[in-house]
This record gives structure tokens, C-alpha cells and sequence, in this order.
């Protein structure tokens, strides 16, 4: 194919603000999963790839306004990010308007795939309900009595609902909210023991929480004198460091590098390592396979990054990721994939509680429904 | 009339007003005298209404003033000038004085004209700062006048307001020998006008001699001589407790 | 003549962009009351603000005791120098005891204040034992004045440095104040005093200074000053009869 | 004319004057000068802050309040006519419903603000005004059903503003003239007569018994003004007028979030620019609002090129690393604290220092009175 | 001497009471919680958790209540000190491991004690560069207070991430202050246990030094006169630098406590506990130790009932607080006699 020009990439991603952290190991795996699908030439179907960052700083109106210029006086052929859910929301009619792709990674709200979805926007990270149903797929055996400890706003109501839908043998038997600024859990705690003491069988709290604060706390109320143990689903590394104190905890990841076992993922550690002497971590991996997908995307148009070209070859398209195999499925375009049943050891080696897998949670066996109006 | 009725103020347990019920008519000057902390500024504050009274009215021709608040007993007439010069220090001499006649005349609330095209407003202003002498430094800040010449501008503010009634609490306080007689000037003039009630509080008993058609004295917050000038100043109270001439 | 206590010599100050001071010459004789005097705006204030280093002089020598004057505030004040200064300087939140005993650097607790002494102030100014637990921002104009005074005799000092003492003062308290002074002229303390009330300067004053723009213009006996009609009109624009 | 139209409030500098009308011509011909999506989106919002920052002065600057909750305002106002054209769906009545609704939600609320707290002292007053703030931000992001929560809400604008409207096949001086280049004259106009209108609010005689209060409450109403009355009034237009920036804000993003609208960065930005720009002068929140928007936009950018040679120096590299834009904006919110302590307009409108009066004692001062019943006499 | 009649002055007018009544008030509280909850053991377990959470957040407002109330300095940089001491927590316990994973309890406390005293350091020489550079120009001006430190933390907090990062830090408290006492089914964490002893220390050293020193006096009347004070021989300018170090330090301290509480720490870990801490000052009455104090216990009291009565109306627990106490008194629980404004 002909077009010799550069294939411009915007990156729009929290360079700065609160999420800088994630943003960061974004930006990294974006590059190491261009490098590694490109085999290290940065080009694709003869064209050179360029990724233009964009500093988003965690708010929307600057997102929005660095998209919109990014497509059109950069003239990008297509965009990667945001970190935060929020900048996505904001940036989606951004990529309808211009009629480009917006590749969402790593923000994970389930409406960026459901009702604010348009035809333009792709996704590779898992949305909050996947997270959510992992969980509960992991958790969800009979005789156990669930209590789920959540932020109070749509985020962690939404999340314990897809929670909900998806237990089918366990039973739910309380919900808590707290306000997301909670920093005293002694209240929710006593709640949540309340709630829990007099049943019989297993008895699990499952926390889903993001952000300040800190929930663990409530297992310093001495839970285990009632029978109660804490489940959580997977986290960066130094947030991992407070499940030390739960060895034998249960829960379901999306990522741990030491968990799928893939050539991909035994490069991106080892390349990581090598790199940063450090292990890779969770937003790591997303970049990454946000870079393999676009790469394998434009393979398949033969380097042609015309919108409806790419749209074309992205719907279905199925692509090795360090989680393994992905697949864009047509309706909502997110990529479905699979998830991790983790339990905590506690081993002197690492500063984390390491996760131990369970078992690999595969995308048919987690029901994500479908949201999107179209 | 300016009529105080059993006005009395407590702060804790102390009485600094206790009972003082006195009247003061038109065209007279009455001085007020007594020891330190007698009660006399504190007693301004109530019938100007800068602090609530505990017990006790205050009353301006008849009218009730005690529930009033500060301006309203303003707009009804009663002026003061502080012992402590009180001006607003960034702002030029005259929109000072401006100011007070833009309160006299009741347009502060005017949102959408332009301060300059009220021009009354500016020339009544300038003639009343060439009367106290000030219209030479007009356009200066009010913070960088000399001490007397604040003291002067204090006194504008409340000529200004042409109330009924003037509470003067010693406007000579701290101001050099030669600066004194230009205030005394003034507040002659106004009573040679001999329509309005004046009150002056003044520790330089030369002063109170020769201005005082009357002289009230207050001691520990309470009324305890009033009169004639010549014979108050002669009573046992003021030369034991004031004067100090009798030891 | 008794030695000197306090000297200026060519004193210069400037505030800011202004230049305020222009060559200040003053002997303060130790044991003596030296009265400074002068129109409004002639520099009196600031002469005893340089004095305490509150303004910086920007050349000519103050001298202490013989020695060479100290730099900082807290430095010329533990000489052994009390300032009253015109604005009164009362700690308003705190109460008129607690002003006292800040000022009496020796107490350390108020049970710590000489009671002789206090019970002498307390004759001078009845008010401040009535008061003595009260705040003394609430204190009536005449009272803050009797607390700035009261601080500064609260301890026997070297050299008393007063700033219109009298203004607002009952005639009563002024008379107490000036027999207090006179004592303290008894037992050799030096004082340093600014006032507008002539009548007091007569009664207290040994010595006179008279400032005029910025410049010590007359200095001698007040003795003489009192006697000499002419000279007062000429130095400070008022004849003897006119407001006292 | 023009006189009248500046309420006789003019620049009295001449390099402010030049300023001035650099800023505004400059504001005008963006399009043309500067084309490109990016340029005509920091002059808008430029245009937006002018209007925001204007209405925070006529309460800092004039009246001496200091207040936290300004922000509250400005995201009714952007709420509104979001939550409007989101539940109606795009259109003029939405656009105006919503409007005229924060409006009146804004007129109430500072209000009760208003007649509830201006009473107390002015370090309460900001304080409090700090935590009504915060709860109205957790608020706005619990209220999702109407609000969106934290993410915010998308809409879409009136069709004669959107993008895709174009009114010219050809590009006019190579400028695409479509609805997004109608909004954006559209709001230059709205803010140039929201600005003349402040402009004329501050030199009424009204405006000026609110600086007579802010040097001295007591003797203002010593002299016969009910200083809660003023105050109040002042709080209710600076609110309304914020809230009118809120529509506009929300008008050119077509997006509206708690953080976009309501956070307390926004507040700090707009503190420091009336403190840049200089406090009490309308002509400050011009100066200072263009003056910081292009910085807090370009600075990163400038960062950027000035990094090349510094990247690899241990510790400097990483102080000048784009990524910590915010550390050199902290330092230059500091510097302008310092330096400009009256703001650009009052050092160039500063007169020539006459010989003889001393100057008015601190004249900085005016700083470091916050207003509200501050002097007390003894 | 020369005597006024003195028979008739009113006798020596009475200090004030101790006012008893916001005790009486936050008494009142748990009481009428007790009902409420119903269970006894929840109510112990609530309450005493509540106090200890009051008397962390009493730390970390004592030092920005000291520094507005002496030297009448609003710091909004306050948090930035309290980060600090969080992340010298981290760095401490993470070199004195040994101790901190020691099975001996005396170790633990060995090791948080070094953590508090280099945090406590550390805030305290920072607070001193602060104050020199930032605060020293600003005394008396309120905006530029705020707007000054405001941007110094802005600085700080960037200086911090270029250090530690952006991403949480976390601190492992040591083993024997994790989990909690239990008598009967009422439990105490062991950490809050530990925060109330050192909160009350923190309380009873700092009403010792203000009422009952010299040096407190001092220092107040240094904020209305600085010159006078100055006048009467004292060197001002060391006593406010003090202040202002002790202040950062509290803050530090607070911050050491806070960290090991929230297990891990963020640049921002100060920031966001600015409101809440105004809220407490305010509500305490901006300048007293004692009245922040009380405001504290408020404040952690109020939280969990609410938080376990209805947790939907939490959220706003603090705000309705501070709102109920101003219109009770308009100037805050202990209102601190002020100059001017
Ligand atoms: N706001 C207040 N709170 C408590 N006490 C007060 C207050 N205002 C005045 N007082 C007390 O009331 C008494 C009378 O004070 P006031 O100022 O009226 O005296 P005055 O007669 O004007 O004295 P002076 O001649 O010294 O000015 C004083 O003892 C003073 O301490
Ligand atoms: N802070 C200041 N800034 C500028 N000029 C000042 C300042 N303080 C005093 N001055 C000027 O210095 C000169 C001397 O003032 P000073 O206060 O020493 O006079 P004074 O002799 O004490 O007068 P008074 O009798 O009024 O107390 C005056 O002209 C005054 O305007
Ligand atoms: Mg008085
Ligand atoms: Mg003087």
C-alpha cells in the first residue's frame, strides 16, 4: 500500500494529576506493545508509527480540547487513552466528531462501552462489570453468605450490581456504601459484622474499592473472631503491599506478571526488567496491548488508517495480548478477555502479598452483557 | 430633643451605663465630663447605636430609636465623630466626604449611572471640605493627611451628614496645641447656627469652660451632676472625683 | 551638671523614601526629667522610635551609658529602657495583668510582681486594680493610656522614653501622674519626655529640648523656657495662656 | 461614547491602555491570527475566565470578601444548561431554561450564603464558604442522575453552534466558517457586554460605597449604610454574573464534569489571577485571565523546548521534566504574589510618588484586610 | 500620694469560667446515640473508635490552630507539612524493619517513636525554611497568607512526587499495633489506642505551655504589637519562628500517626484532610487548642454514628456539624478574643 506518510498516534493519558502513576506505566506498555509487534522496527506496512503525548492531567475539558486538536491540527490517525473514566466520557463525542478511532485503555467505566458508546470508540482494557463478574465468578460457590463493601457513587454501585447479577450459588446478603472520602471504616466495619456474624458457612466481605482510603482497615476490628474473611479483586503492585496482611485471601485480577503464562508476557516481563528492573505492572500490560492491538489492526488493512478501514478490520479482530488471546467483539467493541483467580501468599521475597493463580477465568465463562444501545 | 431614658449597658457583670436619663435640646452645647472609663464614649455608642443596649430607650423627637441599628439612627439624624479617627484611609479626601453625602442623600443602591455624573454630589463635597480647609489636598489619600488634618476630615464626614443631633467624643484627643483652635472653629460655627443639639465629650477643661451651655458629668457609668457650667464645675463631685483638686 | 546619660549626635533618619531626621543632637542628663517639645510633625516621635531601633538612623552615634548604642530592639530595651509609646502599644487580648507582667521581664508568673510596687500603681491609677483580670482592648480610651504607663514603671528601669503621656487622661490622674514622675526623679531614674500639655512640661521638666523639622533647635533650663513668653511663641507657636 | 461605554473608567496608563486593547484585538482575531483547534480553545476559554474572574473581583476586590464558593456558581450555571439540553435535548429552549433556572438557583443560594454568614467574622466567612464548596463539589458528583457524577455529562449545543453547521462553502482567509466559529463570536460578544456591565456596576454609586466598606465597614455604616445590605447585593451579583460564565463555559465545551466546573483548582486559579491581574480593577481580570490561561497552556509546551539540555541533569532534569509544569507554576503563583503585590494594573496605574505625603501607610495593605467587619473601635 | 475615692469601684472583676457546656454537648451525643444503636458493645466499640479518630485529627489541627491562633497565620499549607511526616514514617520504618517486625511490643514502639520524632524533625525544619522564605513577608495580610501557601504547597507537593513518586507509598505498621483489643465483644484497635495516648499528651503539653508559661503570652501579644513586645525586650522574631516550627512539627506528628493509620501514603495524603481539619478549627473556634480539641471529638464521634445510624447522610456529617455548632455560636465553640478582625 502506498501511503509512505508517518501513522500518527495521539496518546492521551495523565501525564500529571492524581492518576500520573497509572498514566505513566500506560504510556510505557503503549510503547513496548508497538515495539514488540512491529519487532522492534516502530513500522508498520512501511509506515513509521508516532506517538504524540497528550497531558491530559486526569480533567476532561483539557482532554477533550487536546483530542479535538490532536485529530485536527496533529492530524492523528487515531488516539489511545485516557486514564481516567471521566476524560473518556468527555473525549467520546470528541472521536465522533471527527470521525476517528479512539482506542479507550485503560479507563474502566462500563458506559464508555455501554450507552455513551459510538461506533468510533474500540476498547482493550476490561470495563468494570468484567472486573466485577470475575470476582464473582471466582467467589460464587454455594453455602457462602457475600457482604460487599463499596464506594457510594456509580462507580461502586454499578460494580456491585454486575457483582450481583453474576453470583449464582452464593448468597448476597448485604451491600455497604461509604462516601468515597471515608476515611474512619469502624462504622461500616461494625455494619458489615452485624450483618454477617450469626450465618453459617463461608462468610466473605467482598471489597471493591478505588482510590483515598484505605478499606483493609476494617479487618483491624479482629474479623476473623467472627468467621468473616476479605475478598478484593487485583490491584497495582504497591496497593498489593496491604494484602500481606491477608494470606489465603481470594479474589479474581486482571493482570499479575508472574500469572499468564505467554510468550508475550514473557517478553514484557523480561523486557521490563531488563528496562526498569522492576516486574511490569497492571496498567503496564494494558498499554501493551493496546499497542499490539492497533498494530495488528493496521496489519490487516495493510497500513491503510482510514477510519472505516480500521473500524472494519478492528471489529472481531483477535490479537495475542500479555493476558493471552483478545478479541473485539462486534457489538460493543470491547475486547474480551480473560481474568485471574488469585489467592494471596505471603512470600518474604516480595513486598507485595503475591497473588497465586487459582485458576484463569476464560472470557465464556464470564457473561458481559452487551450495553450499548446499537 | 435627644432623650435618653434609664439607658444602661452591662458587660458581664459590670454596669459602664448605669440608668442615665437626660435630655438635650436644640442649639445648646452640652459637654460631658468624667474620670477615665466613666462611660462616656460607651454611652455615645448607645444612642448612636454602635453597641445594643441592656435596658433603656433612646429617643429623637419622640421616635424610639433603640431597636434601630447604627445607620438607620444615621438616616434618621444622629452624626458622630470617633475619638478614634475613622476614615476610609485608601480613598482620596473627597470621596471621603462623598461619600457621606452620597448616604445623606440616599443613593447608594444605584447600580447602573456613573459615580461622576452625579455632579451635586462632588460640589456640595468640595464646598465642604474648602470650610474645613482641606480643598487644597482634595485629591490626596485620606491615610496620608497629617494627624490634625484627619481629625478635620473626621469632622467633615459627620458636617457632611447634616444631622441633628452631633456627638463629638473628644476631637481634640492628641492633636498638637497649634491644631486645636481650627476644630474648635468649626464646632463654634455650628452652634452660632443654634439649630443643633451638640455633645461633647472633652478631658481640657479650658475647652468645656468656654463652649459648654451645660455641663453632665458621669461617674462609674452613672449621672451624678448636671447644670449650669460654673456651678457643676464647683461641685464636690468634679473637684474630688475629676479634678482630684481636693486630696 | 550630672553626667549624661543618653546622647545623640547628628542623627539622621529616613522613613522610607522620606527624610525625616536631619541631624539630631540631644544630651539626656542621667537623674533629670528632659522635656522634648515641638509642633506637630516636628520629629519627636520618631527621636525616641530611633532611639528604641524601631527606626534604623542612617548616620550619626546614639550612645547609652557611655557606650555604643545597640542594634536590635530587644537588645537596647534589656539596657534597661522603658518606652511608652503614642500609640499606647496595648496587648489588647490580653488581660491588664497579663500586660503587666509581659512588661516586668524579672516575673516569670504573677505572683512573681513586687507588691510594693504594684500597690503604688494602684494608688496612681485606681483603675487598673479594678480591672486587673480584664481585657484591655475593652478598657476605656483614658485606662489603655494608664496600662502603657503602668507598664513601664512596673520594674525600676534606667531611662524612661514617654510619648504624650497626659493625652486623654482625667486632669485627676495627669496630677497623679506627674507626683509619680517626681518620685521616680527621687530615686535617680532618668526620664525622657514628650508632651503637648505645657503646663505639666512646667511642673515636671529640669531640662528642655525643643525640636523644630526634623532638628533639635533649643535646648537649656525649663526653667528659663517658662519664664521666656517670647521664646515659647517663637519655638512652639503658642503663648502660656492659651490651652494648657 | 467610548467614555460612557467604560463608565469613565478608563485605563489611565498608557502602556495598560496599549495592553488592553492588544489583549482585545488579539482575543478577536485569533481565528484568523492563530488558526487551528487549540489556539481558538484557550482564547475561548481565555473569554470564559475574563467574565468569572471580573465577577470574583466585584466580591474580593471591591467588597473585601474573601470567598471559596465562587466556583459554586460557576458550575450551576454550567449544570444548567447542561442537565437542560441533556434532559430536553439540544435547543434554544434548553439553552435558555437552563440558564434562567441556575440563574435562579444561584440568586437564591448566595442569598442565604449571603444573609446567613456575612455576618460573621471574614476569616469564618472563607472558611465556611471553603466547606459549602466541597459539599456542593461531593454533591454534584452523588447527584448522578442528574449530574452524571463524577464523569461528568456530554450534550450537544443548539445546531446553529455545532461544528458541523457551516455557513460558507469556502473558507474565508483560510478560516472555516461554521457554527464553532459562531460560537466563538458569539461569546466575544457575550463577554464583552457582560465586562461593560461590571465595568459599570463598580463605578456606580453603588460600587462605590462597596470599596467605602471594604476600607472601613464600621465607619460606613457610621455614616448611614447597612453594610449587610451591600455586602449581600454584591455577593448575589458576583454570583449571578458567575453563574452566567458557567453558561458560556458550558455553552463552548459542550461538556460539563465536577472537576471542569466546580473544583477548587479553578478557585485557586482565579484567586491568583485577580491577585496577578490586580485586585479591584476590572481591567486586572482581563490582563491577568489572558495572561495565565496562555501560561497554565503553554507553559507545558515551553517546558518542553526549554528541557532539551537540562534532561539529563540528576536533579534538575527532573525539575524541569513537562510533567512537573505544576511545581513551576506554584513558583510562579508565589513570585506574582510577591512582586505584584497591586497586581500588573495597579503597577502601571501606580502615580508618580508625590514628595511631601507619606505614603499610605502599607499600601500593600489592602491585602491584608479580608474585609468583613474588620475595624472595631476601642 | 495624691487618692481618688476609691469606696464605690466595682470590685475586682471575676476571670472567666471555664466554659463547661461543649463537653456537656458532645457528652449529650453519646448518650443519645446509645439508643440509637441499641447494642451496647456497638456503641463502646463506635465511640471509643470515634475518640481515637478525633484525637489523630486533633494532632495534625492542633499545629494549624497554634500557628492561627498565636501568630494569627492562616497556613493552607498545612497538609504538605502532614505529608512530610507521613512519608518519613515510610522511609524510617522501612530502615528500622528489624524492630517493626519484632514480635517484642517495646520494639514496635521503639520503632514509631523514632518515626514520630524524625517526622516531628523533619515537618519542623521544613516548616522553618517555610516560614522564612514563604510566610516571613506575609504577617498580617490574610489573602496572601493563603494565596502564598497555597502555592508553596503546590511546590511541595510536586517536590514530594519527584522524590517518592506519584503512586501510593505503602507503610507496614508494625505487627503488635495491628488488630485490635477486645473486652468482651467491644473492640479497640491497638494503633487507636496508641493515637489516644499520644493525642492527649500532645493536649496536655500544649494548654501546660500556653496558660500556665510566659512564652504563650508572649507570643499572643506579639501578634497585635510585634514592636511593643520587641520594646519590652523580648526577641520576637525566635519566638515566632518557634511557633511556626512547632506548628509544622505537630503537623508532622499528625502526619507520621495518619500514615500508619492509612497504611500508605500519597503526595496529596495532606491535602485531602484540609477541610475536614478547617472544619474542625472552625468549628473549635479558630485559635483554641482546647476548642479544636473538643472539634475533633465532634467530628470522629459524629462520623460513626452517622456512618453506622446512615450512611447516606455521612457524606455531609461533617459540614451539618460545623453548621450546627455555628448557629449555636457563631464564633465556634471556644472563641478566641480577637484583635480587629
Ligand atoms: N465592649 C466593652 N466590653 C466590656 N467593657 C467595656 C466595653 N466598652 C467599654 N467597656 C467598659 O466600660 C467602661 C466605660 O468605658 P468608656 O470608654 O465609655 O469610658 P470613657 O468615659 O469614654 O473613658 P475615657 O475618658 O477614658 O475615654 C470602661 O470601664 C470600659 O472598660
Ligand atoms: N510612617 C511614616 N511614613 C512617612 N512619614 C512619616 C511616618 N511617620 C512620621 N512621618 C513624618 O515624619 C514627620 C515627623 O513625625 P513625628 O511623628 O516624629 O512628629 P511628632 O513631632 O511626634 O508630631 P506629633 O506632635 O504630631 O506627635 C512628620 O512630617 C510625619 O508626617
Ligand atoms: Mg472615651
Ligand atoms: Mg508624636
Amino acid at each position: 500500500f502506498g501511503q509512505g506518510k508517518d501513522l500518527r498516534i495521539a496518546h492521551v493519558y495523565s501525564k500529571s494529576g492524581p492518576l500520573e502513576a497509572y498514566g505513566k506505566q500506560t504510556h510505557t506498555g503503549l510503547m513496548l506493545g508497538l515495539e514488540y509487534a512491529t519487532g522492534g522496527t516502530m513500522t508498520v506496512a512501511g509506515r513509521k508509527i508516532v506517538v504524540l503525548e497528550k497531558d491530559d492531567q486526569g480533567k476532561p475539558d483539557v482532554g477533550k480540547n487536546l483530542l479535538a486538536a490532536a485529530y485536527a491540527d496533529d492530524k492523528v490517525d487515531l488516539a489511545v487513552g485516557p486514564t481516567s473514566s471521566s476524560v473518556a466520557l468527555a473525549l467520546l463525542p470528541v472521536a465522533e466528531e471527527a470521525g476517528k478511532i479512539l482506542l479507550v485503555e485503560p479507563a474502566v467505566a462500563d458506559s464508555i462501552t455501554g450507552e455513551k458508546w459510538n461506533p468510533f470508540i474500540f476498547r482493550t482494557g476490561r470495563n468494570s462489570s468484567q472486573d466485577a463478574i470475575a470476582n464473582a465468578v471466582a467467589l460464587d460457590k454455594p453455602g457462602t453468605h457475600i457482604a460487599t463493601l463499596a464506594q457510594d457513587y456509580a462507580f461502586g454501585r454499578d460494580g456491585v450490581k454486575a457483582f450481583r447479577e453474576a453470583l449464582k450459588s452464593a448468597r448476597l446478603v448485604h451491600e455497604e456504601y461509604l462516601p468515597t472520602t471515608t476515611t474512619d471504616f469502624t462504622a461500616g466495619a461494625q455494619r458489615l459484622i452485624d450483618k454477617l456474624k450469626g450465618l453459617p458457612g463461608r462468610k466473605i466481605v467482598f471489597i471493591l474499592w478505588a482510590g483515598a482510603g484505605n478499606p483493609f482497615k476494617i479487618a483491624d476490628l479482629d474479623l476473623k473472631r467472627h468467621g468473616i474473611e476479605i475478598a478484593t479483586g487485583g490491584n497495582i503492585l504497591p496497593a498489593m503491599t496491604a494484602y500481606k496482611q491477608f494470606p489465603g485471601m481470594e479474589g479474581a485480577a486482571y493482570y499479575y506478571f508472574g500469572m499468564p503464562k505467554n510468550p508475550v508476557n514473557e517478553w514484557l516481563v523480561a523486557r521490563h526488567y531488563k528496562q526498569f528492573k522492576t516486574p511490569p505492572d497492571m496498567f503496564t500490560a494494558g498499554g501493551m496491548t493496546a499497542g499490539i492491538a492497533i498494530v495488528e489492526a493496521l496489519k490487516k488493512t495493510g497500513g491503510d488508517s482510514k477510519t472505516a478501514k480500521l473500524q472494519a478490520a478492528m471489529k472481531g479482530l483477535k490479537f495475542q495480548s500479555p493476558k493471552g488471546e483478545m478479541w473485539f467483539r462486534p457489538e460493543d467493541h470491547q475486547a474480551l478477555q480473560s481474568m485471574f483467580h488469585f489467592k494471596i501468599k505471603v512470600d518474604p521475597a516480595f513486598e507485595w502479598g503475591v497473588p497465586e493463580l487459582v485458576r484463569e477465568i476464560k472470557p465464556g465463562e464470564m457473561n458481559v452483557p452487551v450495553r450499548n444501545k446499537s | 430633643m435627644l432623650q435618653t431614658q434609664d439607658l444602661t449597658i452591662r458587660f458581664g457583670g459590670h454596669v459602664a451605663v448605669d440608668r442615665v436619663s437626660c435630655a438635650f435640646h436644640p442649639g445648646t452645647l452640652t459637654a460631658i465630663v468624667g474620670p477615665n472609663g466613666a462611660g462616656k464614649t460607651t454611652y455615645f455608642n448607645l444612642i448612636s447605636g454602635q453597641l445594643p443596649v441592656s435596658s433603656g430607650r433612646v429617643l429623637l423627637n419622640g421616635e424610639d430609636l433603640t431597636s434601630l441599628s447604627a445607620p438607620q439612627r444615621t438616616r434618621r439624624g444622629l452624626g458622630r465623630a470617633f475619638q478614634l479617627t475613622q476614615l476610609f484611609p485608601h480613598l482620596t479626601v473627597l470621596e471621603n466626604v462623598r461619600l457621606a453625602v452620597q448616604a445623606r442623600c440616599g443613593l447608594g443602591l444605584r447600580l447602573l449611572s456613573v459615580w461622576l455624573s452625579h455632579r451635586a454630589l462632588i460640589d456640595e463635597s468640595m464646598v465642604l471640605l474648602e470650610r474645613v480647609r482641606l480643598a487644597a489636598r482634595a485629591n490626596d489619600l485620606a491615610a496620608s493627611l497629617p494627624h490634625g488634618d484627619q481629625r478635620k476630615l473626621e469632622v467633615a464626614l459627620l458636617m457632611a451628614l447634616q444631622p441633628k443631633v452631633y456627638l463629638f467624643d473628644e476631637p481634640t484627643a492628641g492633636m498638637s496645641v497649634d491644631e486645636v483652635p481650627v476644630v474648635l472653629d468649626l464646632i463654634r460655627e455650628l452652634k452660632r447656627e443654634g439649630k443643633h443639639t451638640i455633645l461633647l465629650v472633652e478631658h481640657k477643661m479650658d475647652v468645656v469652660r468656654e463652649l459648654a451651655d451645660r455641663i453632665v458629668v458621669l461617674h462609674q457609668g452613672a449621672l451624678v451632676a448636671d447644670g449650669e457650667p460654673a456651678a457643676v464645675m464647683a461641685s464636690a463631685v468634679v473637684q474630688n472625683a475629676y479634678l482630684g483638686v481636693a486630696a | 551638671m550630672s553626667p549624661t546619660l543618653l546622647k545623640l549626635a547628628g542623627v539622621h533618619t529616613h522613613i522610607g523614601a522620606y527624610h525625616i531626621l536631619h541631624g539630631v543632637d540631644l544630651e539626656v542628663p542621667e537623674g533629670q526629667v528632659t522635656m522634648l517639645l515641638g509642633r506637630n510633625g516636628a520629629g519627636k516621635t520618631t527621636t525616641l522610635r530611633t532611639i528604641m531601633g524601631l527606626w534604623p538612623h542612617s548616620q550619626g552615634t546614639i550612645e547609652f551609658a557611655g557606650s555604643k548604642h545597640r542594634q536590635s530592639t530587644p537588645e537596647i530595651a534589656q539596657q534597661g529602657i522603658a518606652y511608652v509609646p503614642e500609640s499606647m502599644g496595648i496587648f489588647s487580648d490580653l488581660s491588664v495583668a497579663e500586660n503587666l507582667l509581659l512588661a516586668a521581664r524579672q516575673a516569670k508568673r504573677l505572683q512573681d510582681l513586687d507588691e510594693a510596687r504594684l500597690n503604688w500603681l494602684f494608688g496612681l491609677f485606681p483603675a487598673l486594680k479594678t480591672f486587673w483580670q480584664y481585657p484591655a482592648g475593652k478598657l476605656s480610651g483614658g485606662q489603655k493610656q494608664m496600662v502603657a504607663i503602668a507598664r513601664a514603671l512596673i520594674e525600676p528601669r534606667r531611662l524612661l522614653l514617654i510619648d504624650e503621656p497626659s493625652k486623654g487622661l482625667a486632669p485627676a490622674i495627669v496630677q497623679n501622674l506627674i507626683e509619680a514622675l517626681r518620685e521616680l526623679k527621687k530615686q535617680q531614674t532618668t526620664v525622657l519626655l514628650v508632651e503637648q500639655n505645657f503646663a505639666m512640661a512646667k511642673a515636671l521638666g529640669d531640662r528642655v529640648a525643643v525640636m523644630d523639622d526634623g532638628r533639635v533647635v533649643y535646648t537649656g533650663a525649663m526653667q528659663e523656657l517658662a519664664e521666656d513668653e517670647g521664646l515659647q511663641q517663637r519655638l512652639l507657636g503658642l503663648s502660656l495662656g492659651a490651652h494648657q | 461614547m467610548l467614555k460612557t461605554l467604560l463608565s469613565h473608567d478608563l485605563p489611565r496608563s498608557r502602556v495598560l491602555a496599549a495592553l488592553v486593547v492588544i489583549t482585545v484585538l488579539g482575543l478577536l482575531a485569533t481565528p484568523f491570527l492563530f488558526p487551528g483547534t487549540k489556539p481558538m480553545n484557550v482564547a475561548a476559554k481565555a473569554l470564559v475566565f475574563i467574565v468569572l474572574v471580573a465577577s470574583y473581583d466585584l466580591l474580593l476586590g471591591y467588597t473585601g470578601i474573601v470567598s471559596f464558593a465562587h466556583t459554586l456558581f460557576f458550575g450551576i450555571g454550567a449544570y444548567g444548561v447542561a442537565i437542560a439540553s441533556h434532559r430536553m435535548g439540544p435547543g434554544w429552549d434548553a439553552v435558555l431554561l437552563g440558564a434562567g433556572a441556575a440563574l435562579l438557583a444561584s440568586l437564591l443560594l448566595s442569598l442565604v450564603i449571603g444573609l446567613a454568614s456575612l455576618r460573621v467574622k471574614a476569616i469564618f466567612f472563607a472558611m465556611i464558604t471553603l466547606a459549602v464548596a466541597s459539599a456542593f463539589l461531593t454533591l454534584a458528583s452523588q447527584l448522578s442522575e442528574f449530574t452524571g457524577g463524577e464523569d461528568g455529562l456530554n450534550f450537544k449545543v443548539p445546531e446553529l453552534l455545532r461544528p458541523a453547521t457551516v455557513f460558507l462553502d469556502e473558507p474565508w482567509f483560510g478560516v472555516d466558517v461554521d457554527g464553532r466559529l459562531l460560537s466563538y463570536y458569539g461569546l466575544c460578544a457575550a463577554v464583552t457586554v457582560l465586562v461593560l456591565l461590571m465595568l459599570r456596576i463598580v463605578n456606580s454609586p453603588f460600587g462605590r460605597v462597596l470599596q467605602a466598606i471594604r476600607e472601613n465597614a464600621f465607619r460606613a455604616e457610621a455614616i448611614g449604610y447597612r453594610t449587610v445590605v451591600y455586602r449581600t447585593l454584591s455577593n448575589v451579583l458576583a454570583a449571578l454574573f458567575a453563574t452566567l460564565a458557567g453558561v458560556l463555559l458550558a455553552l463552548w465545551l459542550r461538556y460539563v464534569g465536577p472537576e471542569t466546573a466546580m473544583s477548587f483548582e479553578i478557585m485557586l486559579d482565579i484567586l491568583l489571577i485577580v491577585v496577578i491581574g490586580g485586585m479591584g480593577t476590572i481591567y486586572g481580570a482581563v490582563i491577568g485571565s489572558v495572561l495565565f490561561v496562555l501560561a497554565q497552556n503553554y507553559l507545558q509546551d515551553l517546558m518542553r523546548l526549554a528541557q532539551g539540555p537540562l534532561a539529563d541533569v540528576p536533579v534538575l532534569g527532573a525539575m524541569t521534566s513537562p510533567d512537573r509544569w505544576l511545581l513551576w507554576l506554584g513558583v510562579l503563583f508565589i513570585l506574582s504574589v510577591y512582586h505584584f503585590p497591586t497586581g500588573i494594573v495597579g503597577k502601571l496605574r501606580a502615580p508618580p510618588v508625590s514628595p511631601r505625603s507619606p505614603p499610605p501607610e502599607g499600601a500593600a495593605a489592602g491585602l491584608g484586610r479580608p474585609g468583613a467587619g474588620r475595624t472595631r473601635r476601642s | 500620694m495624691n487618692t481618688v475615692s476609691t469606696a464605690a469601684t466595682p470590685a475586682a472583676l471575676p476571670r472567666e469560667r471555664f466554659d463547661f457546656s461543649p463537653l456537656a454537648l458532645l457528652a449529650g451525643l453519646a448518650l443519645l446515640a446509645l439508643p440509637l444503636i441499641g447494642s451496647a458493645s456497638s456503641w463502646a466499640t463506635l465511640t471509643l473508635a470515634g475518640l481515637a479518630m478525633g484525637l489523630i485529627v486533633f494532632i495534625m489541627a492542633s499545629g494549624l490552630t497554634l500557628v492561627f491562633g498565636l501568630m494569627d497565620v492562616l497556613n493552607f499549607g498545612h497538609g504538605l507539612f502532614i505529608a512530610l511526616g507521613a512519608f518519613m514514617a515510610t522511609t524510617v520504618l522501612a530502615s528500622l524493619s528489624g524492630l517493626v517486625h519484632s514480635p517484642d511490643l517495646s520494639a514496635n514502639l521503639l520503632a514509631v517513636g523514632t518515626a514520630c520524632l524524625v517526622g516531628m524533625g523533619v515537618a519542623g525544619a521544613v516548616g522553618l525554611a517555610f516560614e522564612r522564605v514563604l510566610v516571613r513577608p506575609v504577617y498580617g495580610l490574610h489573602l496572601k497568607q493563603i494565596l502564598i501557601t497555597m502555592g508553596g504547597m503546590i511546590v511541595g507537593e510536586e517536590l514530594l512526587k519527584m522524590q517518592y513518586g506519584a503512586q501510593l507509598v505503602p507503610i507496614t505498621p508494625p505487627e503488635g499495633l495491628r488488630g485490635a483489643l477486645l473486652f468482651g465483644d467491644v473492640a479497640l484497635e491497638r494503633f487507636r489506642l496508641l493515637a489516644m495516648v499520644v493525642g492527649l499528651a500532645v493536649l496536655v503539653g500544649l494548654l501546660w505551655l500556653l496558660n500556665r508559661t510566659k512564652l504563650g503570652l508572649l507570643i499572643r501579644a506579639g501578634v497585635q504589637d510585634r514592636e511593643m513586645v520587641e520594646s519590652l525586650g523580648y526577641r520576637i522574631r525566635r519566638l515566632f519562628i518557634g511557633t511556626f516550627v512547632a506548628g509544622s512539627g505537630l503537623a508532622g506528628l499528625g502526619g507520621v500517626l495518619w500514615g500508619l493509620y492509612q497504611q500508605g501514603v500519597t503526595p496529596q495524603i495532606g491535602a485531602q484532610l484540609n477541610v475536614l481539619i478547617f472544619i474542625v478549627i472552625i468549628i473549635g473556634g479558630l485559635g483554641s487548642t482546647f476548642g479544636s480539641f473538643v472539634g475533633a471529638l465532634l467530628v470522629g464521634l459524629v462520623a460513626n454514628y452517622t456512618g453506622f445510624l446512615a450512611p447516606k447522610l455521612a457524606l455531609f456529617s461533617n459540614i451539618a456539624l460545623m453548621v450546627v455548632v455555628l448557629l449555636w455560636r457563631p464564633e465556634g465553640l471556644y472563641p478566641v478574643a480577637r484583635r480587629a478582625g
